[in-house]
C-alpha cells in the first residue's frame, strides 16, 4: 500500500455562536456550530481526493483544520504519520513550505496593493528560501510553467489588471514555489467561467504529474470530481457520510444522500431525466442539527431510530465507507 | 417583539461604560492634563504655596481616586457642583440655558434633515444629471464654509443689508420673555401662553441662526444620503421592484430612501454632535443664549466646575441621542433584532 | 394717567443682587435705583442730598458721624426702618467680607445705635470724603427679614419673598438674568413719584445687537457699551439724541514696579514718552474718548495735565533718549511683555495693545510682546508678579482725587494692583491727602502728587472714557452724571 | 520643428487630460482642489511676494478702506492692509491644520492597527475610549484643551489634533478587521507568514490607501476647527496673523458696513477647506477599489 | 404557435469613460407561446443585458440604440412609461440571479405581494390581496403563516420561490429568469428547476430562462438560444443543439463542461476568453478563438443560415 500523506484523526471544530452581552450575563452554556464534528480519513501520496458537500457542510473549515490555519477542537492531523500537535516552530515552518492551499476566489486571495512578482515570491521571502534575484528567476519559471507569459510583462502587474483565469493561476503559482508536495485546492474553479474551468482543471492534473503533488480538491460540484479525484468523501453537516473510491460511489451510491447529491446534478443532456423525486427542505443549520443521523428530516428512506441514534462509518465494500444505519450492515442492501 | 426589549435593555446597558468613559474623559482632561485647574487659574507662574491653598479650597489635593469617585458620585446625584466664579449652581446655570440650545438644534436638526435628504434623495435619482452635479456642489461647497461665517455672511444680508429677520437674541426688546416664559422653550411656551404675537416673534427671530445650522449640516447629509441611496438603488430588491411594476417615485422615496435612511440614522448620534458643537459657533455669531455661550464665557472666567458641569451635559446629551438613534434603528431594521 | 415704560438696553452684566458683594456699576447702578442711600446725588448732580438719613453730625476729631434716620419708613413687608436696619446692614457687609466690603472695612471702625432714628458710624481715621463712600451701595441698609445674615445673594430667587424691593424708587417686577429686567414704580417710595411707569432694561450679549435695537426702535435708548465703530455711524446719521459725558473711568499702563525691569524709573518713563494717545484713540476707538495726562481725570477737582508737559505724545526722541542713557540701542533693545485681557474691558483691547505695541517699537529700541490672559487669570496673574507691564482700567469707588492715586501708589492699594509700587514719602502724601479737611490745601496736595506722578510713573495714564448714551429722539430726562450714579426717574418720553 | 508655447503647454496638460478622460468629473474636482492648495500653499511659502505690507504694519492707509486702490481688500480699523494680513495669515491655518492632521493619523493609525490586529482586552478598551470620544463634539473637546492649554501655536496644533484621534483608530481599526477576514490574509498566513509581516505587507498597505482619502478630508475639518477656535478667541494670541482671529475682529463692523472685514477672511477659510475636501473627494473617487477592477 | 416574444436586431451600449461597451449587437430572438427558451453563453456575453432591456429595465448609462422588442406585436422599444409599467410584472415577470438580495430587507414577505397586487389593480383591498398571496405561497409549497415574516428569516431557496410567486401572482405569460438558481444548492436548484416546470405548466407560462449551465436548460428549455459577445451565435431545438451543435463556439461550450453521466475521460478546452466588448474583434467576434477559423470570418460578420432547423451564423455553413 501507498505511503499515508496526511491522516485525519476525530478531527472537530465547534464554532462558539457569537452572543450579545445579554446572553452572556443570563445564559452561562454555550452554544457551538459544529463545523466539522469527528471527521476522520486519509489522503495517500500521490493521490486526489475529493471532499464533497453543499455549502457550509465544513469543506473549507476541514481545509484550514488541515493546515493549522485554525486551531482544532479536537482531533489530530497526522504529516507522513506525524502528529502536526507535536511540531516545534520551526518544522511548523517547515510544514507550511510542504502543505498549501488554494482557495476559492483568487481575486480575494491577492492582496490588492501587492504585484504578482511580490505576491509569488513571497513565500520564498518568507521561508528564506532564496535571495532576490534567485526568488525572481524562480518566480519567473513557475509562472511560465502555470501558464503565465509572458511572465516578465505579467511579473510587474497588480491583481486588477488581470482576467479571472489569469488571477488563479498566480494563486497556484503561489501555492507551488515552495515546491509542497500536498495542495488543498478549495473550490478552485467555482468561480470560473465554463471555459476557464476546463482549463484550470487540466493545469492542476498537468502541475500535479509534474511537481508529484497530492491534492485535497474541494467542490460542491460532484461532476467536475470525476475528472480529477481518486476517491471521494461527501460530507453532510460537518459529517462525513460516504467515503470511497470514485468509480465505486459513483456507480454504487450506498448513502441516500450521496445518491441524491448524484442525482440532483445538472446534466448537459435533454433526454437525460431524474429518477427519484428531490427531498424536500435545504440543509439544516449547523448549530442546530437534527438529532440522530443528521440527515434524516430530508432522507427519504429514514426509520425511527434514525431520528435517535448516530451511525458511524463501516465498511461497505474495498475501501468504501458510508455512516447510514439503514443501507450499512445494520440494515438491508438492495 | 420580546427581542426588541431584549436589545433595547441590552443597548441601554452598553450606554453605561460609555457614559463612563466620557465622565472619566472630562475628569482627566481638567484635572491631570498639563494645565490643571489651579495653575492655569493662577496663570502658571504661582508660587507653590498659593498654589497648594487653592488646591485645599477646592478639595483637589485628596487622592485623585476618592476625587474621582465623589466626582461620579456627585454626578449621578446630577449635582454639578457650584461655580467657582458666581454664587450660583452649576446645574441651575445649566438648566437656564439648555432649553434655548435644545431649541436651536431642533429646528437645525429640521432643517438639515429636510434639505439634506431631499436633496440627497433627488440628486441620486438623477445621477450624472447636471442636476445631480449642482446639488454635490452645493454639498461639497456648503460642507466647507464653517458654520460662523456663513452666520455672519447671512447676517450681514438678511439682517443689515435687506434687513428682514433680525440677527441676534431669541426675542425683540419689546417682547417680554417674563409674559410666557415657562419651560424656557419658548415656542411651546409661546404658544401655550397663547401669546401668538410672541409666538411670530421667537420664529422671525429663530429663522437665521436655524438656518445657518441647519444648512451648513446639510451638505453632510446631502452626501450621505446621496451615497447611501446610489447604493440602494444599485440593489437587487431595486430591479425586482421595478421589474414588478412599482412605480418610480415609490421605489426612490419608499423602497430606496427607506433602505437609504439606515445608514443615515446611525451616522445622526454623530450628527447630533456636530450640530452641538455648530450650535457653540451659532450660538456665539447670534447671541443666543444657550449652552454653548455659557461654556465660552465661563471658560474666559476659568470657571472650571461650570466647564465640566457644561462638558458633562453635552456628553450625556450625546451618549442619549445615540442610544435613542440605535433604539429606534432596531425599530425600524428588521434584521436588528437578535 | 398710563406713563411710559422705557426700554433701556445695555451690555453690562448684572452680578450678584447684595449690596455687600456686587462690585461693578451696573449693578450698582440698579441699586440706585431700587434702594436707596443714607446720603444720595440727585439725578446728574455732584453734590450730595439727604437720603434715608434727614441730616448727619460729625465729630470734632472727624472720626465719628452720626446719622439721623428718616422716621416711619417702612420695608413692604411692614419690617421699620430703623437703626438697627442700618447697623445689621453694615455689620453683614463687613462679615461678609465680598468684594466691595473694603469699602467699608478700611475707614469704619464700628456701626453703633444711639437711638432707634439714630445711627453712629466710629471711623478708623477721619476721612475727608466719608459722605461720598456713605453714598455707594456697600452702605445701603437692606431688609434684615429678607436678607441672609451669612450668605451672599446672587438672584432675588434667594430672598425670602423672592422679590427685589427696598426703599427706592423702584422695585424689580421681573428679573431674568442676562435677559431682562423689569423695574416698576415703588409704591413706598418716600420721595419724588419718577416720571415714567416701567423701566425695561434689556440685556445684550454684544453691541452689535444693541445698536440694531436701537436702530429698530426696539429700545429707547443704549447704554454701555457700544463698540466705537457703532457710536461713529449712529452719531453721525443723526438720527438719535447723543448724550455724551466725561466718564469717570479712565485707563492707564500698569508697571511692575518692584522687579526689573520695571523697577527702574527711567525705562518706565521711557515707555511713557512713547505713547502717542492721539494717534492710539484715533485708530483704536475712532477718534473717541479723551487722552489723559494724568491719573486724576479731567473735571475732577485738582486735575493737571503733567504728563503732556512733561512728555507729551509720541516723544520718541526722548524715549531714545532715556533708553540709550540706560545702555540699550537699536543693536540692544529693550524687551519688554505687555499684556492685556481680552474680554474684560471689550474687544478693544487686542487693537489697544497692538497699537501700543507699535507705538513703543517706533522708539527702534524695544521690542514688545504681546501676551493675553483672561480676567480670572490676569487677576492672578498681578497678585503673582507675571506681568511686567499690562493694560487696567479703573471706575472710581468714590468720586475723589484720593480714589485716583492712592489706589495705585499707596502701598497697600499697589499691591492690590500689582504695581507693587512703595514709598514712605508717597505714603505720607496719601494719608494727608485723607484727613485734610481744607479744600485749598488738598487741592495743592494733590497737584504734587500728580507733579510727582510723572518722575515716578507707578503708571502711565493712556486715556478717560467718554460716556454716550444714544437715545430716541422722543426721550427726555436722561441725565448722565461724572459721579456714574444713573437715575431712572426722570426718563420720560415726550408725547 | 518650431517651438511653441501652446504645444509645450498642452505637452504638459495632457497627461492630466487623459486622467480626466479615464475619470471624468472626479478627476477635474481634484485638479481644481489641488490648485487652490496649490495657490494657497504659495501665499503660505513666498508671502513676501505677494503680500505689498507687511501683515502687522500699521498706518498703511486711511482707515476703515474699503477695496480697492493701493488696498486690494481695504484696510482695518489699525490702517492694516488686509490682503496682506490674509497672505500671511495662510501660514498659520494651513500649518496648524496639516500638522495636527499629520499628528492624529499618525497616532490614530499606529494604535488602530495594533488594536485591530492584536484584539482581545486591549483593543476592547481603546475602542471603547476611542468610540466615546468620537461620538462626543470635537469642538468641544477642542475648546477645552485649547483653553486647558492656553494660547500658542503648538497648543492649538494639540487641541486640534487630538480630535481627530479617534477617526483615524476606528477606520483603521474597522479596516484592519475586515482585511484580517479577509482571504488574502489568510493565504499569507498559509505560506507561513508571521504576524509582523502580515501588518506590515499585507494589512497596512490596503489601510493606508484609505486613510489618504480621510487625511485630505480630515485637513479640511481641521482647518474649520482651528478657525473656529481662534474665531472663539482661544487658541492663538495677538502676535500672529490668523483668518479666524481675523474674522472675528471684522464681526464688530458689520452693522456699519465694512463687510471686506468678515468677508474675506471667511471666504479664504472656506476655499481652503474646499481645497481639500475637493482633493479628498477626488482622490476618494479615484483610488476607489470598485474602479480598480475595472 | 403565437410568437410572444420577438427580438429583432436589438442593440444595448453602455457609454463609459473609456468607450462604449457593445453589450448586446445586433440579437435576434424568438419566443413562442408555452415554450422555455434557454439562452446560455459565457458570463459577460450580455445575457442579462438582453433580459433586462425585454422590461427595459436598464441602469444608466446603458441604453437601447436600435431595434425591436415586440411582444405580441407590439414594440417594447417604442412603448409609454405607463404601459411599460403595466406589462411589468403584469405581463412579463422577471426573477434574478440572487435570491438573498432581491428582496428588500425592510418590508415582510406581505408587504411585497400588497404592494406588487395594488400597483397593478388599484383598487383591490388587503384582505383579498391577501388571501390570494397565501394561494400562491401555498403552491409554491410555503407555509402561508410565513407571509408576515421579513426577508431575512427565509432561507435562499424560499426567497426564491417567493420572487417567483410576486412574478406570477398577477398571471403573466411571460416569465424572464436570469440565472434563478446560480446561488443555490445542488439538490435546491434540482428542487427549484422541478418547481419551474411544474408551474409552467399550471400557469401556462413561457419561460426564458437565462443560465451559463448548460445541464439546467438541458432538463427545461424546449429551444436554446447560444449566446456570445452580444449576439445570438446560435437556435435551435435543445435535443439538437446538444445532439449536432452546428457553430464551434456552441461546440466548445459543450465540450467544457462536464457531464457526469458520460465516460469521457478529459474535458476539451477552448481557447482564449471572451474579448473586450468595447472593442470586440472585427468581422466574426468568435473568430480568434475559433478552431476552424477562415480568412473571411475575420472580415465579415456572417449572415443567419438555417440548417438542421437551427439558425446559425457561422461562415462554415453559408
Ligand atoms: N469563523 C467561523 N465562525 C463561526 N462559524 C463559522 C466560521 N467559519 C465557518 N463557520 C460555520 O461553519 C459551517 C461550515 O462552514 P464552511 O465554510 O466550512 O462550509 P463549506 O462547506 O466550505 O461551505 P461553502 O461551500 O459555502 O464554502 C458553516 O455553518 C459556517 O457558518
Ligand atoms: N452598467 C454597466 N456599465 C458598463 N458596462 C456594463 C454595465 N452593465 C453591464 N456591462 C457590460 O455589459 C456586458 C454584458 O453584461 P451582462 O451582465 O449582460 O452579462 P451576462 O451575460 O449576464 O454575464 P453573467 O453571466 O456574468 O451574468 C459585460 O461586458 C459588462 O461588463
Ligand atoms: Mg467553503
Ligand atoms: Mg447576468
Amino acid at each position: 500500500m501507498r505511503e499515508e500523506l496526511v491522516t485525519v484523526r476525530n478531527l472537530k471544530k465547534h464554532f462558539p455562536l457569537e452572543k450579545g452581552f445579554f446572553d452572556r450575563l443570563l445564559v452561562r452554556e454555550h452554544r457551538f456550530v459544529k463545523a466539522v464534528d469527528n471527521v476522520s480519513f486519509s489522503i495517500m501520496k500521490g493521490e486526489v481526493l475529493g471532499l464533497v458537500g453543499e455549502s457550509g457542510s465544513g469543506k473549507t473549515t476541514t481545509g484550514r483544520l488541515i493546515l493549522g490555519l485554525l486551531p482544532a477542537t479536537g482531533g489530530e492531523v497526522l504529516y507522513r504519520g506525524r502528529s502536526v500537535i507535536s511540531y516545534s516552530k520551526k518544522d511548523m515552518e517547515e510544514l507550511r513550505e510542504r502543505m498549501q492551499i488554494i482557495f476559492q476566489d483568487p481575486y480575494a486571495s491577492l492582496s490588492p496593493r501587492m504585484s504578482i512578482g511580490k505576491a509569488i515570491g513571497h513565500p520564498l521571502a518568507i521561508h528564506h528560501l532564496a535571495d532576490a534575484k534567485t526568488s525572481k528567476e524562480i518566480c519567473l519559471s513557475i509562472m511560465e510553467k502555470v501558464g503565465l507569459s509572458p511572465a516578465p510583462f505579467l511579473y510587474r502587474k497588480y491583481p486588477h489588471q488581470l482576467s479571472g483565469g489569469q488571477r488563479q493561476r498566480v494563486v497556484i503559482a503561489r501555492a507551488l514555489v515552495t515546491n509542497p508536495d500536498f495542495v488543498i485546492a478549495d473550490e478552485p474553479i467555482a468561480m470560473a467561467d465554463v471555459s476557464v474551468r476546463a482549463m484550470i482543471l487540466e493545469l492542476m492534473m498537468k502541475l500535479k504529474r509534474e511537481f508529484d503533488l497530492t491534492y485535497l480538491f474541494i467542490t460542491h460540484d460532484l461532476a467536475t470530481c470525476k475528472y480529477i479525484c481518486d476517491r471521494i468523501a461527501i460530507m453532510y453537516l460537518g459529517k462525513i457520510v460516504e467515503i470511497g473510491p470514485l468509480k465505486e460511489v459513483f456507480s454504487r451510491p450506498v448513502h441516500p444522500y450521496t445518491e441524491t447529491l448524484l442525482d440532483a446534478v445538472p446534466v448537459p443532456d435533454p433526454r437525460f431525466r431524474r429518477t427519484h423525486p428531490m427531498p424536500k427542505g435545504e440543509i439544516p443549520s449547523a448549530f442546530n442539527p437534527p438529532p440522530g443521523c443528521n440527515f434524516h428530516p430530508r432522507c427519504y428512506i429514514a426509520e425511527t431510530r434514525c431520528r435517535n441514534l448516530e451511525p458511524g462509518l463501516e465498511k461497505v465494500g474495498e475501501d468504501h465507507y458510508v455512516s447510514c444505519m439503514v443501507r450499512g450492515s445494520w440494515g438491508s442492501r438492495d | 417583539m420580546k427581542n426588541l426589549v431584549r436589545y433595547i435593555v441590552t443597548r441601554t446597558l452598553l450606554t453605561i461604560p460609555m457614559v463612563l468613559i466620557l465622565l472619566s474623559i472630562v475628569f482627566v482632561v481638567l484635572r491631570v492634563m498639563p494645565g490643571d485647574p489651579v495653575s492655569s487659574m493662577l496663570g502658571g507662574h504661582a508660587p507653590e504655596r498659593v498654589i497648594e491653598q487653592k488646591k485645599e479650597e477646592l478639595g483637589l489635593n485628596r487622592p485623585l481616586a476618592v476625587q474621582y469617585v465623589d466626582y461620579l458620585w456627585q454626578v449621578a446625584r446630577l449635582d454639578l457642583g457650584d461655580s467657582m466664579v458666581f454664587q450660583q449652581g452649576v446645574t441651575d446655570a445649566i438648566i437656564e440655558k439648555m432649553p434655548a440650545t435644545i431649541e436651536l438644534t431642533f429646528f437645525a436638526m429640521i432643517i438639515t434633515l429636510v434639505v439634506g435628504v431631499f436633496l440627497g434623495a433627488y440628486a441620486a435619482d438623477h445621477r450624472r444629471e447636471f442636476r445631480d452635479s449642482m446639488i454635490r456642489l452645493y454639498g461639497i461647497v456648503i460642507y466647507c464654509i464653517p458654520v460662523y461665517w456663513l452666520g455672519l455672511m447671512l447676517q450681514l444680508i438678511f439682517g443689515i443689508w435687506l434687513d428682514i429677520f433680525p440677527i441676534a437674541g431669541r426675542t425683540g426688546s419689546r417682547i417680554l420673555s417674563s409674559t410666557f416664559e415657562q419651560s424656557g422653550f419658548y415656542v411651546i411656551d409661546t404658544l401655550r401662553a397663547g401669546n401668538y404675537a410672541a409666538f411670530g416673534d421667537v420664529m422671525h427671530h429663530l429663522v437665521l441662526p436655524a438656518f445657518t445650522l441647519g444648512l451648513t449640516l446639510s451638505g453632510i447629509f446631502v452626501r450621505l444620503t446621496r451615497a447611501n441611496m446610489l447604493d440602494v438603488l444599485k440593489a437587487d430588491y431595486i430591479v425586482a421592484a421595478e421589474a414588478r411594476g412599482i412605480t418610480h417615485t415609490k421605489i426612490v422615496y419608499r423602497h430606496a430612501l427607506k433602505n437609504a435612511m439606515i445608514p443615515i440614522l446611525t451616522m445622526m448620534g454623530l450628527q447630533v454632535a456636530l450640530l452641538m458643537a455648530g450650535a457653540i459657533l451659532t450660538e456665539t455669531t447670534f447671541s443666543w443664549p444657550g449652552m454653548g455661550r455659557l461654556l465660552l464665557e465661563r471658560i474666559y472666567l476659568r470657571d472650571y466646575p461650570t466647564i465640566q458641569g457644561v462638558i458633562i451635559v453635552y456628553a450625556l446629551f450625546v451618549a442619549m441621542v445615540s442610544l435613542v438613534v440605535d433604539i429606534i434603528y432596531a425599530m425600524v431594521d428588521p434584521r436588528i433584532r437578535y | 394717567a398710563a406713563k411710559d415704560t422705557i426700554v433701556y438696553g445695555t451690555t453690562e452684566k448684572i452680578t450678584d443682587m447684595d449690596p455687600a458683594s456686587a462690585y461693578d456699576f451696573h449693578t450698582w447702578e440698579l441699586f440706585y435705583n431700587v434702594y436707596q442711600g443714607l446720603l444720595s446725588y440727585p439725578a446728574g448732580e455732584t453734590y450730595l442730598v439727604p437720603g434715608l438719613a434727614e441730616s448727619y453730625a460729625i465729630s470734632p476729631d472727624g472720626k465719628e458721624y452720626i446719622f439721623t434716620l428718616r422716621k416711619g419708613l417702612k420695608f413692604t413687608d411692614g419690617t421699620p426702618f430703623d437703626a438697627d436696619v442700618v447697623k445689621w446692614s453694615i455689620e453683614r457687609v463687613m462679615a461678609l467680607k465680598g468684594d466691595p466690603a473694603w469699602l467699608v472695612t478700611d475707614f469704619v471702625e464700628k456701626v453703633e445705635k444711639v437711638d432707634k432714628y439714630k445711627v453712629k458710624f466710629i471711623l478708623k481715621n477721619p476721612v475727608a470724603y466719608f459722605p461720598s463712600l456713605v453714598a455707594s451701595p456697600p452702605y445701603y441698609p437692606v431688609n434684615p427679614k429678607v436678607y441672609p445674615k451669612d450668605k451672599i445673594v446672587r438672584d432675588p430667587s434667594e430672598l425670602k419673598g423672592k422679590k427685589l424691593v427696598g426703599l427706592g424708587p423702584y422695585r424689580a417686577a421681573t428679573f431674568k438674568r442676562d435677559q431682562e429686567v423689569v423695574l416698576e414704580v415703588n409704591p413706598g417710595f418716600y420721595g419724588e413719584k419718577p416720571k415714567n411707569d416701567k423701566i425695561m432694561i434689556r440685556y445684550f450679549a454684544d453691541a452689535t445687537t444693541m445698536r440694531l435695537a436701537l436702530e429698530k426702535g426696539e429700545i429707547d435708548f443704549a447704554f454701555k457699551t457700544l463698540n466705537p465703530s457703532d457710536i461713529k455711524d449712529l452719531e453721525q446719521s443723526g438720527k438719535y439724541q447723543t448724550i455724551k459725558g466725561q466718564g469717570p473711568y479712565i485707563r492707564y499702563l500698569c508697571f511692575l514696579c518692584d522687579s526689573p525691569p520695571f523697577n527702574n524709573k527711567v525705562l518706565r518713563q521711557a515707555v511713557t514718552a512713547a505713547i502717542d494717545r492721539p494717534a492710539l484713540l484715533d485708530k483704536v476707538f475712532l477718534g473717541q474718548n479723551a487722552p489723559l495726562y494724568s491719573m486724576v481725570p479731567r473735571g475732577m477737582w485738582s486735575h493737571t495735565d503733567g504728563f503732556k508737559t512733561v512728555y507729551g505724545d509720541g516723544n520718541i526722541e526722548k524715549a531714545r533718549q532715556l533708553l540709550s542713557s540706560q545702555g540699550f540701542s537699536e543693536t540692544k533693545k529693550f524687551n519688554v511683555q505687555l499684556w492685556y485681557t481680552p474680554t474684560h474691558y471689550g474687544d478693544t483691547e487686542v487693537d489697544l495693545a497692538a497699537v501700543l505695541k507699535e507705538q513703543l517699537e517706533k522708539t527702534g529700541m524695544m521690542t514688545v510682546d504681546v501676551k493675553s490672559a483672561e480676567w480670572a487669570t490676569y487677576k492672578d496673574n498681578w497678585k503673582n508678579k507675571v506681568m511686567p507691564t499690562y493694560m487696567l482700567g479703573w471706575y472710581p469707588d468714590y468720586i475723589d482725587p484720593d480714589n485716583y492715586t492712592a489706589a495705585f501708589a499707596g502701598t497697600e492699594g499697589s499691591r492690590g494692583m500689582g504695581i507693587y509700587f512703595s514709598d514712605p514719602l508717597w505714603d505720607k502724601k496719601f494719608a494727608e491727602g485723607q484727613t485734610e479737611t481744607d479744600m485749598k490745601k488738598r487741592t495743592a496736595l494733590y497737584e504734587e502728587i500728580q507733579q510727582m506722578w510723572t518722575d515716578e510713573i507707578p503708571t502711565a495714564p493712556v486715556f478717560q472714557g467718554s460716556l454716550y448714551i444714544f437715545a430716541q429722539k422722543n426721550v427726555r430726562g436722561i441725565l448722565l452724571s461724572p459721579t456714574l450714579q444713573f437715575n431712572y426717574g426722570p426718563i420720560n418720553k415726550e408725547k | 520643428m518650431n517651438y511653441s508655447p501652446a504645444r509645450a503647454l498642452a505637452r504638459i496638460f495632457a497627461p492630466a487630460a487623459r486622467m480626466g478622460k479615464k475619470y471624468g468629473v472626479e478627476w477635474w474636482i481634484l485638479c481644481a482642489g489641488a490648485c487652490i492648495i496649490a495657490a494657497i500653499l504659495f501665499m503660505a511659502l513666498f508671502p513676501g511676494t505677494l503680500a505689498p505690507f507687511n501683515p502687522h504694519q500699521q498706518d498703511t492707509g486711511p482707515q476703515l478702506a474699503s477695496p480697492g486702490g493701493a488696498h486690494l481688500m481695504g484696510t482695518d480699523n489699525l490702517k492694516r492692509d488686509v490682503w496682506s494680513r490674509i497672505v500671511y495669515g495662510s501660514r498659520t491655518i494651513l500649518g496648524v491644520s496639516v500638522l495636527a492632521a499629520l499628528l492624529s493619523s499618525l497616532v490614530g493609525i499606529t494604535l488602530g492597527l495594533l488594536s485591530g490586529y492584536s484584539g482581545g482586552i486591549l483593543d476592547r478598551i481603546l475602542s471603547l475610549i476611542m468610540d466615546s470620544v468620537y461620538v462626543f463634539p470635537g469642538l468641544i473637546l477642542a475648546i477645552a484643551f485649547a483653553a486647558m492649554f492656553g494660547p500658542g501655536i503648538i497648543n492649538i496644533t494639540l487641541a486640534v489634533a487630538v480630535i481627530y484621534i479617534p477617526t483615524y483608530f476606528r477606520l483603521v481599526r474597522g479596516q484592519t478587521l475586515a482585511i484580517k477576514q479577509e482571504l488574502y490574509v489568510e493565504a499569507a498566513r498559509a505560506i507561513g507568514a508571521s504576524g509582523t509581516t502580515i501588518l506590515w505587507k499585507y494589512i497596512f498597505p490596503n489601510v493606508i490607501a484609505t486613510t489618504v482619502v480621510v487625511f485630505t478630508l480630515n485637513v479640511a475639518d481641521a482647518i474649520m476647527i482651528e478657525a473656529a477656535l481662534t474665531y472663539l478667541g482661544l487658541g492663538l494670541p495677538p502676535s500672529i496673523v490668523d483668518w479666524g482671529m481675523d474674522l472675528a475682529m471684522g464681526k464688530k463692523y458689520l452693522p456699519s458696513g465694512q463687510w471686506w472685514l468678515i468677508t474675506f477672511p471667511g471666504m479664504m477659510i472656506s476655499l481652503l477647506a474646499l481645497g481639500f475636501t475637493m482633493l479628498g473627494e477626488g482622490l476618494a473617487e479615484i483610488l476607489n477599489p470598485r474602479l480598480l477592477e475595472r | 404557435m403565437a410568437r410572444i416574444l420577438h427580438i429583432e436586431d436589438l442593440r444595448v451600449h453602455f457609454p463609459i469613460n473609456i468607450g462604449t461597451v457593445r453589450a448586446v449587437e445586433g440579437a435576434n430572438l424568438t419566443i413562442e407561446e408555452g415554450e422555455v427558451m434557454g439562452l446560455v453563453g459565457e458570463s459577460g456575453c450580455g445575457k442579462s443585458t438582453l433580459g433586462l432591456s425585454i422590461l427595459r429595465l436598464l441602469r444608466p448609462p446603458g441604453r437601447i440604440v436600435e431595434g425591436k422588442i415586440l411582444y405580441h406585436g407590439e414594440d417594447i422599444v417604442r412603448m409609454g412609461a405607463k404601459e411599460i409599467l403595466a406589462l411589468r410584472g403584469g405581463r412579463i415577470a422577471m426573477i434574478f440571479q440572487d435570491p438573498l438580495t432581491s428582496l428588500n430587507p425592510l418590508f415582510s414577505i406581505k408587504e411585497h405581494f400588497i404592494e406588487t397586487l395594488r400597483t397593478h389593480e388599484k383598487r383591490i383591498e388587503t384582505k383579498e390581496a391577501l388571501a390570494r398571496a397565501e394561494r400562491m405561497l401555498s403552491s409554491l409549497g410555503i407555509s402561508p403563516e410565513r407571509l408576515h415574516e421579513y426577508p431575512h428569516q427565509m432561507s435562499g431557496g424560499m426567497r426564491q420561490r417567493i420572487m417567483i410567486g410576486l412574478g406570477l401572482i398577477l398571471n403573466p405569460d411571460l416569465l424572464i429568469a436570469d440565472e434563478p438558481t446560480t446561488a443555490l444548492d445542488v439538490i435546491v436548484e434540482a428542487q427549484f428547476l422541478d418547481l419551474l416546470d411544474d408551474l409552467r405548466k399550471r400557469f401556462n407560462l413561457s419561460i426564458m430562462l437565462i443560465t451559463h449551465n448548460l445541464g439546467n436548460v438541458a432538463q427545461l428549455a424546449d429551444r436554446i438560444s447560444v449566446m456570445y459577445c452580444g449576439t445570438i451565435v446560435e437556435v435551435g431545438p435543445a435535443q439538437t443543439i446538444f445532439d449536432e451543435p452546428l457553430h464551434p463556439y456552441t461546440q466548445g461550450l459543450l465540450a467544457s463542461i462536464p457531464n457526469i453521466k458520460l465516460d469521457e475521460p478529459e474535458l476539451k478546452l477552448m481557447r482564449g476568453s471572451l474579448p473586450d466588448l468595447v472593442s470586440p474583434p472585427s468581422g466574426c467576434v468568435f473568430h480568434p478563438r475559433c478552431p476552424r477559423a477562415m480568412d473571411v470570418c475575420s472580415e465579415e460578420w456572417p449572415k443567419t443560415a438555417a440548417v438542421n432547423g437551427h439558425q446559425v451564423n457561422c461562415w462554415l455553413y453559408r
